[in-house]
């Protein structure tokens, strides 16, 4: 029989640790699958975070590295410059790469270091137990945002792919979600993009990945699905916001 | 002819498969595994397209498809 | 005989880290260290495959040096005290995940933002860890802008032969100061390779992961108790220098530039009959307690003279073992203390 | 021998390349030398100063509170170094910028109109080179000829106008001493 579809070879055979419906598994899955189809497994080091994804090292059939929080595009600029021929790429959820870790991505991408980010943006932080994110939605209710987030306070969500695409030097920024199967097709696509540009050197490239979080959102992978697709793409729209054909 | 295996003991019994069947042929068994989770599995298989939707949007690599 | 140069501090360092093979640099300017990191720049952009990179913050400076160390590069970052507290999480980081880096200390004085003056107020900071956690740093001080070379060759090779981060701790004063220095021979063979360990093509070997964390917190205590024997195994690179020691009427123990001064202290003294020796620690961890402590069967006056309100003291006090009196002579914030303020405390001791 | 110097001025007089340039010549002669700076915000268009050791043995401490000769190239370094000069020291003074006498009577004082000279040499930033040019003379702690050659290292040499006038400068200062 032909194989539709199996486990990625870029994947170990260790269970994923997230909750029921978490997108996270989704993520990792269509990252290896990029490492198999551009064939960069054995040459690629990858950055985990703090975060749920803290364990994304155990999952990965590469050299891995786990940074401190927010610091993974500092961590990935050391390895990178140190191994220019290696593939790397840092995976980190909005509390890191939005929040504490805004100043790091910031520059990286303002630097164009020759690295891959997956940002994760589920609105809120999972690993601590579903405080606000600097991602969370105006009016969403979080253990630090009881009563909703207030804009007039707590400002407004901060749409990363936007921010970024205003610096000159990212190659590629596009903002992706895997609600549905043709969500997850054209995910898939960006991130292979995103790494594909590593390969052929032209720069900094960042898939932005709208994704659920069910038990600190407080609904069914079901519910959680549809809320995403109702009010975090209106306010995070999907789509390309930077594609630079060549590097100068 | 079309192939749909389902790791039991990987899945998390999320539903997530069973919201992308187009044939609505993914449902939720009544039996439980090791993990106190019931696991998705298949009926009529005769049904299937071998689409991997199903497999596609599993966030725990549970579900493999062979045609 | 190699080449005598005039060289500031600050340059000096730069010089002796290039001279030793490091290539990779991250940092961000601070005062009275800004000379270092233009040095690196303008030596480090002309060699090829090489990496100088102002960092947006301290904080990332130090991450780029964890991803640089991880990817077996040989790496130094430098700042000066407010610099080095934002560094401390990554150093912790760095000493969990057992690599090996150079973290240059031009102390400047403190707390707080301080001053720009020299000052030796972090000492704690440098000795205990400094950041989070149950680690330690290689520490070595410098005296002169010729240890300055000397020390950083060494902090580098001893950085790896632990693989543990090794700090310079110098202060604003060697940082600005001109003195002649000599490079001696520096053979790259002797680095040692890292590709045991180090992250890279992962083609032919088990993919490899630096991890400085566990959440069994048994599995983790294994961690800890390794890096514990390993600083253990480091105390045989203790290294000091005496002075005068045959029989003095009191001993002045004194690090980094507070030592140089207290020298000239000593040859005042001689003038006047007095008869000062000086212990001067060259490893700040391991920290010299043996010789110490041999010196205080002999002598019963002990002064530590330190440009902070006294924190090595509390090592001396260790060493002594309550067998001599241990007395501390202090100026802080950036204030430098003058031989003639150690003579006059050394007169007030000895009446 | 022993010099510990204090060279003190306005930022921008060249004070610490006086200082550098005697280091630089006490080394290529095989003494012991230190330099060392002030530093900081004063730096910018305030005073600045540096110490300069230069002895036949190792050098101790780089801090001089006292010491043997004081190079006061304005009015303010001069009021505040004069006290600290060690007895029987010398004060080499910039006479163009301080109107006052020396107040104390147990130390030689070298007076050098250094601007006035650097004026008619038709370049007013080399007064530094003039009372250099004075110190040396009086001292001796270095040979002007070993000057002259830490001149050349130290300055770009594709200036050689600017060398040749520095060395003009420091000649002129020379003749203050020597007559």
């Amino acid at each position: 029989m032909k194989e539709v579809f199996t486990k990625p070879k870029a994947l170990t055979d260790v269970p994923f640790t997230y909750c029921p419906g978490c997108h996270h598994g989704i993520i990792h899955r269509l990252v290896a699958e990029a490492m198999d189809d551009l064939n960069i497994t054995e040459d690629t080091i990858g950055i985990a975070p703090v975060g749920c994804a803290v364990f994304a090292y155990l999952f990965f059939n590469c050299d891995m590295i786990v940074a401190a929080h927010g610091r993974a595009p500092a961590t990935a600029t050391g390895i990178k410059r140190v191994r220019p021929d290696n593939i790397v790429f840092s995976y980190q959820g909005d509390g890191d790469l939005a929040s504490i870790g805004t100043a790091e991505i910031v520059h990286a991408a303002n630097r164009g270091e020759k690295i891959t980010v997956i940002f994760v943006n589920n609105a809120i932080y999972g690993m601590t137990g579903g405080q606000m994110a600097p991602t969370t939605l105006q009016g969403q209710i979080t253990q630090t945002s009881p009563y909703g987030r207030d804009s007039r306070t707590m400002g407004m969500p901060i749409r990363i792919c936007e921010l970024l695409s205003t610096l000159n030097s990212p190659a590629y920024i596009e903002r992706v979600a895997l609600t549905k199967p043709a969500y997850i097709v054209k995910a898939k696509k960006a991130i292979k993009k995103a790494f594909q540009f590593q390969v052929e050197g032209k720069g900094f490239s960042l898939v932005e990945v709208l994704s659920t979080c069910p038990t600190n959102w407080g609904l069914s992978p079901k519910e959680a699905n549809e809320w995403l697709n109702e009010k975090m793409i209106p306010y995070y729209p999907l789509g390309e916001f930077k594609y630079v054909e060549e590097v100068s | 002819m079309v192939k749909v295996i389902i790791d039991r003991e990987r899945c998390k019994g999320c539903e997530l498969c069973t919201l992308v069947c187009p044939q609505k042929i993914m449902v939720m068994s009544k039996s439980f595994n090791k993990k106190s989770y019931h696991p998705a599995e298949q009926i009529n298989p005769e049904k299937c397209t071998g689409c991997a939707f199903c497999a596609m949007t599993c966030p725990d690599v549970a579900i493999e498809v062979y045609k | 005989m190699e080449e005598r140069l005039l060289m500031k501090g600050n340059e000096a360092i730069g010089e002796a880290a290039i001279h030793a093979g490091c290539r990779y640099y991250f940092g961000y300017p601070i005062t009275p260290q800004s000379e270092l990191i233009a040095y690196m720049a303008k030596r480090l952009l002309k060699i090829e495959g090489a990496t100088f990179l102002q960092a947006e913050s301290e904080i990332s400076a130090i991450n780029m040096v964890y991803g640089a160390a991880a990817a077996g590069g040989r790496v130094m970052t430098s700042s000066s005290s407010p610099g080095i507290s934002l560094k401390q999480e990554g150093i912790s980081y760095i000493a969990c995940a057992e690599l090996p880096c150079v973290v240059v200390n031009v102390m400047r004085g403190g707390p707080g933002l301080g001053s720009i003056q020299p000052a030796q107020g972090d000492y704690f900071q440098a000795t205990k860890g400094g950041g989070h956690g149950d680690y330690r740093l290689i520490v070595l001080a410098p005296s002169s802008v010729q240890e300055l070379v000397d020390l950083t060759i060494k902090a580098f090779d001893l950085a790896d032969k632990y693989r543990n981060p090794a700090m310079l701790l110098a202060d604003g004063l060697l940082g600005q100061m001109m003195e002649p220095v000599q490079f001696k021979e520096f053979d790259e063979k002797s680095i040692p390779s890292k590709e045991s360990w180090a992250l890279g093509s992962s083609k032919g070997r088990e993919p490899r992961r630096i991890v400085p964390f566990d959440l069994d917190p048994v599995e983790l205590e294994k961690i800890v108790n390794r890096l514990k024997q390993k600083y253990q195994d480091m105390q045989k690179e203790v290294e000091y220098e005496l002075v005068n020691i045959d029989n003095p009427d009191i001993v002045i123990v004194a690090y980094g530039s507070i030592a140089r001064i207290a020298k000239t202290t000593i040859q005042m003294a001689k003038k006047e009959g007095i008869n000062i020796g000086l212990i001067r620690p060259i490893t700040l961890f391991p920290f010299p307690y043996k010789v110490i402590e041999d010196t205080a069967d002999n002598v019963d006056k002990f002064l530590v003279t330190e440009m902070s309100l006294g924190q090595m003291i509390e090592d001396v006090k260790i060493a002594v073992k309550g067998k001599a009196e241990v007395s501390f002579y202090g100026r802080t914030g950036g204030v430098v203390i003058s031989p003639v303020e150690i003579l006059e405390e050394v007169k007030r001791l000895l009446k | 021998m022993l010099d510990e110097i204090i060279i003190a001025g306005f930022g921008g007089q060249g004070v610490l390349l006086m200082g550098r340039l005697i280091a630089q010549a006490g080394m290529l002669e095989g003494k012991h030398v230190a330099w060392m700076p002030s530093y900081g915000p004063e730096m910018r268009g305030g005073t600045a100063n540096c110490t300069v050791i230069v002895s036949s043995e190792e050098v101790a401490s780089p801090v001089v509170p006292n010491p043997i000769t004081l190079i006061a190239m304005n009015q303010p370094s001069l009021d505040k170094f004069e006290p600290m000069v060690v007895k029987d020291g010398i004060i080499v003074v910039n006479q163009s910028l301080v109107s006052r006498d020396i107040s104390r009577d147990d130390i030689q004082v070298v007076k050098v109109p250094a601007n006035d000279i650097a004026n008619e040499l038709g370049n007013l930033r080399v007064a530094n080179m003039v009372a250099l040019g004075t110190y040396i003379a009086r001292s001796k702690s270095v040979k002007m000829e070993t000057v002259f050659e830490a001149l050349e290292q130290t300055l770009d040499k594709r200036q050689e106008k600017i060398i040749a006038l520095n060395k003009e400068a420091l000649k002129r200062g020379e003749k203050i001493v020597t007559g």
